[in-house]
Protein backbone atom coordinates (compact mmCIF):
# COMPACT_ATOMS: atom_id res chain seq x y z
CA UNK A 1 0.00 0.00 0.00
CA UNK A 2 2.73 2.37 -1.44
CA UNK A 3 2.51 5.27 -3.37
CA UNK A 4 6.16 6.03 -5.10
CA UNK A 5 7.47 9.63 -5.50
CA UNK A 6 10.29 10.49 -8.66
CA UNK A 7 12.43 13.86 -8.00
CA UNK A 8 13.06 15.25 -11.43
CA UNK A 9 15.51 17.60 -12.53
CA UNK A 10 17.37 19.66 -9.57
CA UNK A 11 14.58 18.58 -7.38
CA UNK A 12 16.62 15.23 -7.30
CA UNK A 13 19.23 16.92 -5.63
CA UNK A 14 17.76 18.74 -3.45
CA UNK A 15 16.34 15.50 -2.65
CA UNK A 16 19.06 13.70 -2.62
CA UNK A 17 17.09 10.44 -4.60
CA UNK A 18 15.72 9.60 -7.28
CA UNK A 19 12.75 7.98 -5.85
CA UNK A 20 10.93 7.44 -2.22
CA UNK A 21 8.05 5.20 -1.40
CA UNK A 22 6.03 6.62 1.49
CA UNK A 23 2.32 4.90 2.26
CA UNK A 24 -0.83 5.71 0.44
CA UNK A 25 -3.26 7.29 0.25
CA UNK A 26 -1.13 10.59 -0.26
CA UNK A 27 -2.57 14.03 -0.35
CA UNK A 28 -1.04 17.49 -0.62
CA UNK A 29 -0.30 17.80 3.06
CA UNK A 30 1.41 14.78 3.05
CA UNK A 31 3.24 15.21 0.12
CA UNK A 32 5.03 18.59 1.79
CA UNK A 33 5.51 16.28 5.00
CA UNK A 34 6.91 13.59 3.31
CA UNK A 35 9.49 15.29 0.85
CA UNK A 36 11.63 17.61 3.98
CA UNK A 37 11.59 21.34 4.12
CA UNK A 38 13.89 22.32 1.07
CA UNK A 39 11.38 20.22 -1.15
CA UNK A 40 8.30 21.53 -0.22
CA UNK A 41 9.59 24.96 -0.10
CA UNK A 42 10.45 24.10 -4.17
CA UNK A 43 6.80 22.61 -4.42
CA UNK A 44 4.98 25.48 -2.82
CA UNK A 45 6.28 27.43 -5.95
CA UNK A 46 3.83 28.11 -8.96
CA UNK A 47 5.88 27.02 -11.39
CA UNK A 48 6.46 23.73 -10.13
CA UNK A 49 4.32 21.25 -11.72
CA UNK A 50 2.97 17.47 -9.92
CA UNK A 51 2.08 14.56 -11.80
CA UNK A 52 -0.36 11.46 -10.35
CA UNK A 53 -0.54 8.33 -12.53
CA UNK A 54 0.69 10.06 -15.61
CA UNK A 55 -1.24 13.14 -15.53
CA UNK A 56 0.16 16.97 -14.43
CA UNK A 57 -2.49 17.99 -12.15
CA UNK A 58 -4.24 21.22 -13.02
CA UNK A 59 -4.36 22.20 -9.26
CA UNK A 60 -1.72 20.02 -7.05
CA UNK A 61 -3.12 20.68 -4.06
CA UNK A 62 -6.02 18.68 -5.24
CA UNK A 63 -3.26 15.94 -4.93
CA UNK A 64 -4.86 12.39 -4.12
CA UNK A 65 -1.99 9.67 -5.02
CA UNK A 66 -3.85 5.62 -4.18
CA UNK A 67 -1.81 2.47 -3.87
CA UNK A 68 1.00 2.07 -7.36
CA UNK A 69 0.42 5.62 -8.03
CA UNK A 70 3.53 7.26 -9.07
CA UNK A 71 3.72 10.91 -8.33
CA UNK A 72 6.18 12.81 -10.21
CA UNK A 73 8.03 16.81 -8.80
CA UNK A 74 8.36 18.20 -11.99
CA UNK A 75 10.38 21.55 -11.61
CA UNK A 76 11.05 24.63 -14.42
CA UNK A 77 11.47 22.67 -17.80
CA UNK A 78 14.57 23.13 -20.10
CA UNK A 79 14.56 20.99 -23.10
CA UNK A 80 15.81 21.63 -26.68
CA UNK B 1 2.91 10.78 -41.22
CA UNK B 2 3.55 11.29 -37.55
CA UNK B 3 7.30 10.10 -36.31
CA UNK B 4 8.12 11.09 -32.83
CA UNK B 5 11.32 9.64 -30.95
CA UNK B 6 13.11 9.60 -27.98
CA UNK B 7 16.54 8.96 -28.70
CA UNK B 8 19.61 7.36 -25.67
CA UNK B 9 22.55 7.65 -28.57
CA UNK B 10 23.75 9.61 -31.29
CA UNK B 11 22.06 10.59 -34.41
CA UNK B 12 22.29 11.96 -37.62
CA UNK B 13 19.35 14.29 -38.84
CA UNK B 14 19.80 13.76 -42.65
CA UNK B 15 19.42 9.94 -41.89
CA UNK B 16 15.82 10.59 -40.49
CA UNK B 17 15.23 13.84 -42.71
CA UNK B 18 15.46 11.69 -46.36
CA UNK B 19 12.78 9.05 -45.56
CA UNK B 20 10.56 11.47 -43.63
CA UNK B 21 10.56 13.73 -47.09
CA UNK B 22 10.48 10.33 -49.31
CA UNK B 23 7.09 9.70 -46.98
CA UNK B 24 5.27 12.67 -48.68
CA UNK B 25 4.95 12.33 -52.32
CA UNK B 26 3.04 15.96 -53.24
CA UNK B 27 4.52 17.84 -50.72
CA UNK B 28 5.47 21.90 -51.49
CA UNK B 29 7.67 22.16 -48.79
CA UNK B 30 9.94 20.41 -45.76
CA UNK B 31 11.22 22.33 -42.89
CA UNK B 32 13.87 21.24 -40.24
CA UNK B 33 15.48 22.50 -37.53
CA UNK B 34 18.41 20.83 -35.86
CA UNK B 35 19.80 21.74 -32.84
CA UNK B 36 23.14 21.03 -31.24
CA UNK B 37 24.89 21.08 -28.40
CA UNK B 38 26.75 24.18 -28.21
CA UNK B 39 30.51 23.49 -27.62
CA UNK B 40 30.67 26.32 -25.19
CA UNK B 41 34.35 27.01 -23.91
CA UNK B 42 34.24 24.76 -21.05
CA UNK B 43 31.36 22.36 -21.14
CA UNK B 44 32.52 18.65 -21.22
CA UNK B 45 28.94 16.56 -21.13
CA UNK B 46 25.60 17.61 -20.72
CA UNK B 47 23.12 15.78 -19.85
CA UNK B 48 18.92 15.78 -20.21
CA UNK B 49 16.97 14.17 -17.91
CA UNK B 50 12.95 13.45 -18.63
CA UNK B 51 9.85 11.68 -17.08
CA UNK B 52 9.02 8.87 -19.31
CA UNK B 53 5.36 8.37 -18.61
CA UNK B 54 4.91 12.15 -19.78
CA UNK B 55 7.57 13.00 -22.48
CA UNK B 56 6.90 10.92 -25.13
CA UNK B 57 3.03 11.07 -24.95
CA UNK B 58 3.29 15.18 -24.53
CA UNK B 59 5.82 15.29 -27.68
CA UNK B 60 3.06 12.59 -29.60
CA UNK B 61 0.08 16.11 -28.37
CA UNK B 62 2.53 18.82 -29.28
CA UNK B 63 2.86 17.00 -32.43
CA UNK B 64 -0.68 16.27 -33.50
CA UNK B 65 -1.21 20.08 -32.20
CA UNK B 66 1.08 21.36 -34.87
CA UNK B 67 0.03 19.01 -37.73
CA UNK B 68 -4.02 20.18 -36.93
CA UNK B 69 -2.70 23.95 -36.73
CA UNK B 70 -0.69 24.63 -40.00
CA UNK B 71 -1.99 21.54 -41.94
CA UNK B 72 0.70 19.34 -41.95
CA UNK B 73 1.24 16.29 -43.66
CA UNK B 74 3.55 15.18 -41.56
CA UNK B 75 5.82 15.88 -38.74
CA UNK B 76 9.45 14.15 -37.22
CA UNK B 77 10.15 15.41 -33.78
CA UNK B 78 13.30 13.45 -32.69
CA UNK B 79 14.78 13.85 -28.99
CA UNK B 80 18.12 13.14 -27.81
CA UNK B 81 17.84 12.09 -23.81
CA UNK B 82 20.96 11.24 -21.18
CA UNK B 83 24.58 12.26 -21.45
CA UNK B 84 25.61 14.12 -24.97
CA UNK B 85 28.88 15.99 -26.00
CA UNK B 86 29.36 19.49 -27.56
CA UNK B 87 28.56 19.03 -31.29
CA UNK B 88 25.78 16.23 -31.36
CA UNK B 89 22.62 16.77 -32.32
CA UNK B 90 19.97 17.08 -29.32
CA UNK B 91 16.72 18.09 -31.37
CA UNK B 92 15.46 17.95 -34.46
CA UNK B 93 12.42 18.68 -36.09
CA UNK B 94 10.87 18.02 -39.52
CA UNK B 95 7.43 19.71 -40.87
CA UNK B 96 6.25 18.77 -44.60
CA UNK B 97 2.86 20.20 -46.06
CA UNK B 98 1.92 21.89 -49.45
CA UNK B 99 2.99 25.21 -48.60
CA UNK B 100 5.84 26.62 -46.96
CA UNK B 101 3.96 29.06 -44.44
CA UNK B 102 3.13 26.15 -42.75
CA UNK B 103 6.41 23.92 -42.53
CA UNK B 104 8.57 27.09 -41.33
CA UNK B 105 5.76 28.29 -38.79
CA UNK B 106 5.12 24.59 -37.50
CA UNK B 107 8.83 24.19 -37.09
CA UNK B 108 8.87 27.87 -35.11
CA UNK B 109 6.04 26.38 -33.06
CA UNK B 110 7.32 22.76 -32.37
CA UNK B 111 10.99 24.25 -30.90
CA UNK B 112 9.15 26.90 -29.16
CA UNK B 113 7.19 24.48 -27.19
CA UNK B 114 10.21 22.24 -26.79
CA UNK B 115 12.40 24.25 -25.25
CA UNK B 116 9.90 25.47 -22.75
CA UNK B 117 6.92 23.37 -22.15
CA UNK B 118 7.99 19.57 -22.71
CA UNK B 119 9.08 17.50 -19.78
CA UNK B 120 13.23 17.30 -20.34
CA UNK B 121 15.56 18.91 -17.62
CA UNK B 122 19.63 20.06 -18.29
CA UNK B 123 22.52 20.09 -17.00
CA UNK B 124 25.87 20.35 -18.04
CA UNK B 125 29.28 19.58 -16.89
CA UNK B 126 31.80 22.32 -16.25
CA UNK B 127 35.20 21.46 -14.69
CA UNK B 128 33.99 18.35 -13.06
CA UNK B 129 30.82 19.59 -11.95
CA UNK B 130 27.37 19.22 -12.76
CA UNK B 131 24.95 22.74 -13.30
CA UNK B 132 21.36 22.54 -13.57
CA UNK B 133 20.46 24.59 -17.21
CA UNK B 134 17.13 26.98 -16.53
CA UNK B 135 15.19 28.30 -19.24
CA UNK B 136 16.10 31.50 -20.58
CA UNK B 137 13.76 34.61 -20.24
CA UNK B 138 13.63 34.33 -24.21
CA UNK B 139 12.54 30.92 -24.03
CA UNK B 140 9.20 31.79 -22.34
CA UNK B 141 8.42 34.99 -24.56
CA UNK B 142 8.77 33.07 -27.58
CA UNK B 143 6.47 30.59 -26.11
CA UNK B 144 4.13 33.15 -25.04
CA UNK B 145 3.94 34.27 -29.10
CA UNK B 146 1.68 31.00 -29.75
CA UNK B 147 -0.90 31.73 -26.95
CA UNK B 148 -3.29 34.44 -28.36
CA UNK C 1 30.24 30.34 -45.02
CA UNK C 2 28.47 31.58 -47.36
CA UNK C 3 27.30 29.25 -50.54
CA UNK C 4 25.21 30.45 -52.83
CA UNK C 5 24.85 27.99 -56.07
CA UNK C 6 22.06 27.71 -59.30
CA UNK C 7 21.86 24.88 -60.04
CA UNK C 8 21.04 23.28 -63.98
CA UNK C 9 20.10 20.22 -62.78
CA UNK C 10 18.56 17.68 -59.87
CA UNK C 11 19.84 17.76 -56.47
CA UNK C 12 19.80 15.61 -53.08
CA UNK C 13 19.20 18.39 -50.29
CA UNK C 14 20.99 15.95 -47.60
CA UNK C 15 24.32 15.81 -49.74
CA UNK C 16 24.91 19.76 -49.72
CA UNK C 17 23.18 20.00 -46.07
CA UNK C 18 25.26 18.15 -44.23
CA UNK C 19 28.68 19.49 -45.54
CA UNK C 20 27.38 22.73 -44.82
CA UNK C 21 26.30 21.86 -40.62
CA UNK C 22 29.87 20.32 -39.97
CA UNK C 23 31.38 23.71 -41.77
CA UNK C 24 29.84 25.79 -38.25
CA UNK C 25 31.21 23.98 -35.44
CA UNK C 26 29.90 25.36 -32.36
CA UNK C 27 26.45 26.37 -34.04
CA UNK C 28 23.79 26.18 -32.04
CA UNK C 29 20.93 25.24 -34.61
CA UNK C 30 20.72 24.97 -38.41
CA UNK C 31 16.97 25.50 -39.98
CA UNK C 32 16.41 24.41 -43.48
CA UNK C 33 13.74 24.55 -45.94
CA UNK C 34 13.95 22.22 -49.10
CA UNK C 35 10.80 23.33 -51.79
CA UNK C 36 9.59 20.86 -54.26
CA UNK C 37 8.16 21.04 -57.60
CA UNK C 38 4.50 19.89 -56.02
CA UNK C 39 2.27 17.08 -58.15
CA UNK C 40 -0.46 18.83 -59.06
CA UNK C 41 -2.72 16.72 -61.17
CA UNK C 42 -2.11 17.56 -64.62
CA UNK C 43 1.60 19.09 -64.30
CA UNK C 44 4.03 17.47 -66.54
CA UNK C 45 6.90 20.08 -66.53
CA UNK C 46 8.05 22.72 -64.54
CA UNK C 47 10.45 25.57 -66.06
CA UNK C 48 12.52 28.71 -64.06
CA UNK C 49 14.15 30.80 -66.36
CA UNK C 50 15.97 33.73 -64.76
CA UNK C 51 18.11 36.47 -66.04
CA UNK C 52 22.01 35.17 -65.38
CA UNK C 53 23.32 38.71 -64.07
CA UNK C 54 20.96 40.07 -61.98
CA UNK C 55 19.91 36.44 -60.63
CA UNK C 56 23.27 35.26 -58.55
CA UNK C 57 24.50 39.27 -57.56
CA UNK C 58 20.53 39.21 -55.82
CA UNK C 59 21.08 35.92 -54.22
CA UNK C 60 24.23 36.71 -52.63
CA UNK C 61 23.02 40.19 -51.74
CA UNK C 62 20.35 38.19 -49.92
CA UNK C 63 21.87 35.88 -48.28
CA UNK C 64 24.38 38.94 -46.87
CA UNK C 65 21.85 40.60 -45.69
CA UNK C 66 20.19 37.50 -43.85
CA UNK C 67 23.88 36.80 -42.67
CA UNK C 68 23.82 40.11 -41.18
CA UNK C 69 20.18 40.65 -39.71
CA UNK C 70 19.89 37.85 -38.05
CA UNK C 71 23.64 37.14 -36.95
CA UNK C 72 24.09 33.75 -38.98
CA UNK C 73 27.31 31.61 -38.67
CA UNK C 74 26.55 30.91 -42.73
CA UNK C 75 23.56 30.95 -45.50
CA UNK C 76 23.13 27.74 -47.93
CA UNK C 77 21.17 29.34 -50.53
CA UNK C 78 20.81 26.84 -53.89
CA UNK C 79 18.07 27.10 -56.59
CA UNK C 80 17.07 25.23 -59.38
CA UNK C 81 17.31 27.19 -62.89
CA UNK C 82 15.74 25.10 -66.15
CA UNK C 83 13.53 22.54 -66.79
CA UNK C 84 12.51 20.38 -63.72
CA UNK C 85 10.30 17.06 -62.85
CA UNK C 86 7.62 17.13 -60.00
CA UNK C 87 9.05 16.10 -56.45
CA UNK C 88 12.37 17.57 -57.44
CA UNK C 89 13.69 19.96 -55.02
CA UNK C 90 13.87 23.78 -56.74
CA UNK C 91 14.96 25.75 -53.68
CA UNK C 92 16.94 24.85 -50.51
CA UNK C 93 17.79 26.99 -47.74
CA UNK C 94 19.85 26.48 -44.71
CA UNK C 95 21.19 28.75 -42.47
CA UNK C 96 23.50 28.02 -39.36
CA UNK C 97 23.12 30.42 -35.93
CA UNK C 98 24.16 29.86 -32.44
CA UNK C 99 20.75 30.50 -31.48
CA UNK C 100 17.62 28.88 -33.08
CA UNK C 101 15.29 31.85 -33.61
CA UNK C 102 17.89 33.60 -35.91
CA UNK C 103 18.19 30.21 -37.72
CA UNK C 104 14.20 29.40 -38.61
CA UNK C 105 13.82 33.52 -39.02
CA UNK C 106 16.54 33.68 -41.24
CA UNK C 107 15.37 30.88 -43.32
CA UNK C 108 11.44 32.26 -43.75
CA UNK C 109 12.98 35.78 -44.49
CA UNK C 110 14.90 34.70 -47.26
CA UNK C 111 12.51 32.40 -48.67
CA UNK C 112 10.15 34.88 -48.90
CA UNK C 113 12.48 36.71 -51.02
CA UNK C 114 13.18 34.25 -53.29
CA UNK C 115 9.78 33.69 -54.08
CA UNK C 116 8.72 37.02 -54.95
CA UNK C 117 11.61 39.43 -55.23
CA UNK C 118 14.24 37.42 -57.30
CA UNK C 119 14.63 37.45 -60.64
CA UNK C 120 13.06 33.82 -61.79
CA UNK C 121 10.20 33.24 -63.65
CA UNK C 122 7.87 30.27 -63.49
CA UNK C 123 5.99 28.34 -66.41
CA UNK C 124 4.44 24.94 -66.32
CA UNK C 125 3.55 23.04 -68.82
CA UNK C 126 -0.14 20.97 -68.88
CA UNK C 127 -1.46 18.72 -71.45
CA UNK C 128 1.27 19.88 -73.97
CA UNK C 129 0.56 23.62 -72.92
CA UNK C 130 3.10 26.18 -71.06
CA UNK C 131 1.59 28.51 -68.64
CA UNK C 132 2.93 31.33 -67.12
CA UNK C 133 3.03 31.48 -62.87
CA UNK C 134 2.34 34.48 -61.61
CA UNK C 135 3.23 35.20 -58.10
CA UNK C 136 0.33 34.54 -55.26
CA UNK C 137 -1.23 37.14 -53.91
CA UNK C 138 -0.17 35.49 -50.34
CA UNK C 139 3.37 35.50 -51.37
CA UNK C 140 3.23 39.40 -51.62
CA UNK C 141 1.70 39.84 -48.51
CA UNK C 142 4.15 37.18 -46.86
CA UNK C 143 7.09 39.55 -48.19
CA UNK C 144 5.58 42.62 -46.66
CA UNK C 145 6.31 41.69 -43.26
CA UNK C 146 9.71 42.24 -43.69
CA UNK C 147 9.83 45.46 -44.50
CA UNK C 148 8.75 47.83 -40.68
CA UNK D 1 26.97 50.67 -82.30
CA UNK D 2 24.05 48.59 -80.77
CA UNK D 3 21.86 48.01 -77.65
CA UNK D 4 20.99 44.63 -77.04
CA UNK D 5 17.45 44.18 -75.90
CA UNK D 6 16.21 41.08 -73.20
CA UNK D 7 12.96 39.46 -73.09
CA UNK D 8 12.03 37.60 -69.64
CA UNK D 9 9.89 35.61 -68.55
CA UNK D 10 6.16 36.01 -70.07
CA UNK D 11 7.05 39.05 -72.14
CA UNK D 12 9.35 36.74 -74.52
CA UNK D 13 6.58 34.98 -75.41
CA UNK D 14 4.98 38.72 -76.20
CA UNK D 15 7.91 39.93 -78.55
CA UNK D 16 8.19 36.60 -80.38
CA UNK D 17 12.02 36.64 -79.37
CA UNK D 18 14.59 36.28 -76.86
CA UNK D 19 16.29 39.02 -77.50
CA UNK D 20 16.61 41.95 -80.07
CA UNK D 21 19.73 44.26 -81.00
CA UNK D 22 18.69 47.82 -81.94
CA UNK D 23 20.78 50.83 -82.80
CA UNK D 24 22.82 52.93 -79.37
CA UNK D 25 22.23 54.49 -77.41
CA UNK D 26 18.84 54.04 -76.41
CA UNK D 27 16.29 55.88 -74.01
CA UNK D 28 13.01 54.82 -72.72
CA UNK D 29 11.02 56.34 -75.85
CA UNK D 30 12.87 54.68 -78.05
CA UNK D 31 12.85 51.66 -76.17
CA UNK D 32 9.28 51.68 -76.05
CA UNK D 33 9.07 52.24 -80.07
CA UNK D 34 11.42 49.26 -80.47
CA UNK D 35 9.48 46.93 -78.76
CA UNK D 36 6.54 46.80 -80.30
CA UNK D 37 2.92 47.71 -78.51
CA UNK D 38 1.96 44.72 -76.83
CA UNK D 39 5.27 44.58 -74.92
CA UNK D 40 5.41 48.69 -74.30
CA UNK D 41 1.90 48.07 -72.91
CA UNK D 42 3.51 46.28 -70.07
CA UNK D 43 6.58 48.14 -69.45
CA UNK D 44 4.19 51.05 -68.89
CA UNK D 45 3.13 49.46 -66.12
CA UNK D 46 4.62 49.52 -62.51
CA UNK D 47 5.49 45.62 -61.71
CA UNK D 48 7.15 45.96 -64.70
CA UNK D 49 11.38 46.57 -64.22
CA UNK D 50 14.50 47.34 -66.59
CA UNK D 51 17.33 46.72 -66.00
CA UNK D 52 20.51 48.58 -67.74
CA UNK D 53 24.13 46.62 -67.64
CA UNK D 54 23.33 44.80 -65.13
CA UNK D 55 21.64 47.33 -62.43
CA UNK D 56 18.05 47.21 -62.07
CA UNK D 57 16.71 50.73 -62.51
CA UNK D 58 15.29 53.01 -60.13
CA UNK D 59 13.39 55.08 -62.48
CA UNK D 60 13.19 53.23 -66.05
CA UNK D 61 12.05 56.09 -67.64
CA UNK D 62 15.45 57.69 -66.98
CA UNK D 63 16.82 54.50 -68.95
CA UNK D 64 20.18 55.85 -70.97
CA UNK D 65 21.68 52.57 -72.48
CA UNK D 66 25.02 53.51 -74.46
CA UNK D 67 26.80 50.96 -77.15
CA UNK D 68 27.39 47.38 -75.86
CA UNK D 69 24.87 47.50 -73.06
CA UNK D 70 22.10 44.87 -72.44
CA UNK D 71 18.29 46.41 -71.22
CA UNK D 72 16.35 43.65 -69.81
CA UNK D 73 13.17 43.76 -68.97
CA UNK D 74 11.62 42.30 -66.05
CA UNK D 75 8.35 41.19 -65.10
CA UNK D 76 7.22 40.49 -62.36
CA UNK D 77 8.65 37.53 -61.15
CA UNK D 78 7.66 33.90 -59.47
CA UNK D 79 10.58 31.63 -57.85
CA UNK D 80 10.84 29.30 -54.99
Amino acid sequence: MTVRIVFLGPLRDLAGEDSREVPAPLGWAGLLDAVGPEVAEQLNEQRVNVACAGKVLGDKTALNAQDGDEVALLPPVSGG
Amino acid sequence: MKDIRLLNSPFIPGVLIGPFTNAHPGLGGVCTFVGEVRGEVDVELLELSHYEPLTLPSMEELAEQAIAHFDLMGMLMVHRVGPMHPGEPIVCVSAAAKHRRGAIDAVDFAMDHLKSAAWFWKREKRNGEWHWIEPRADDYADLARWSD
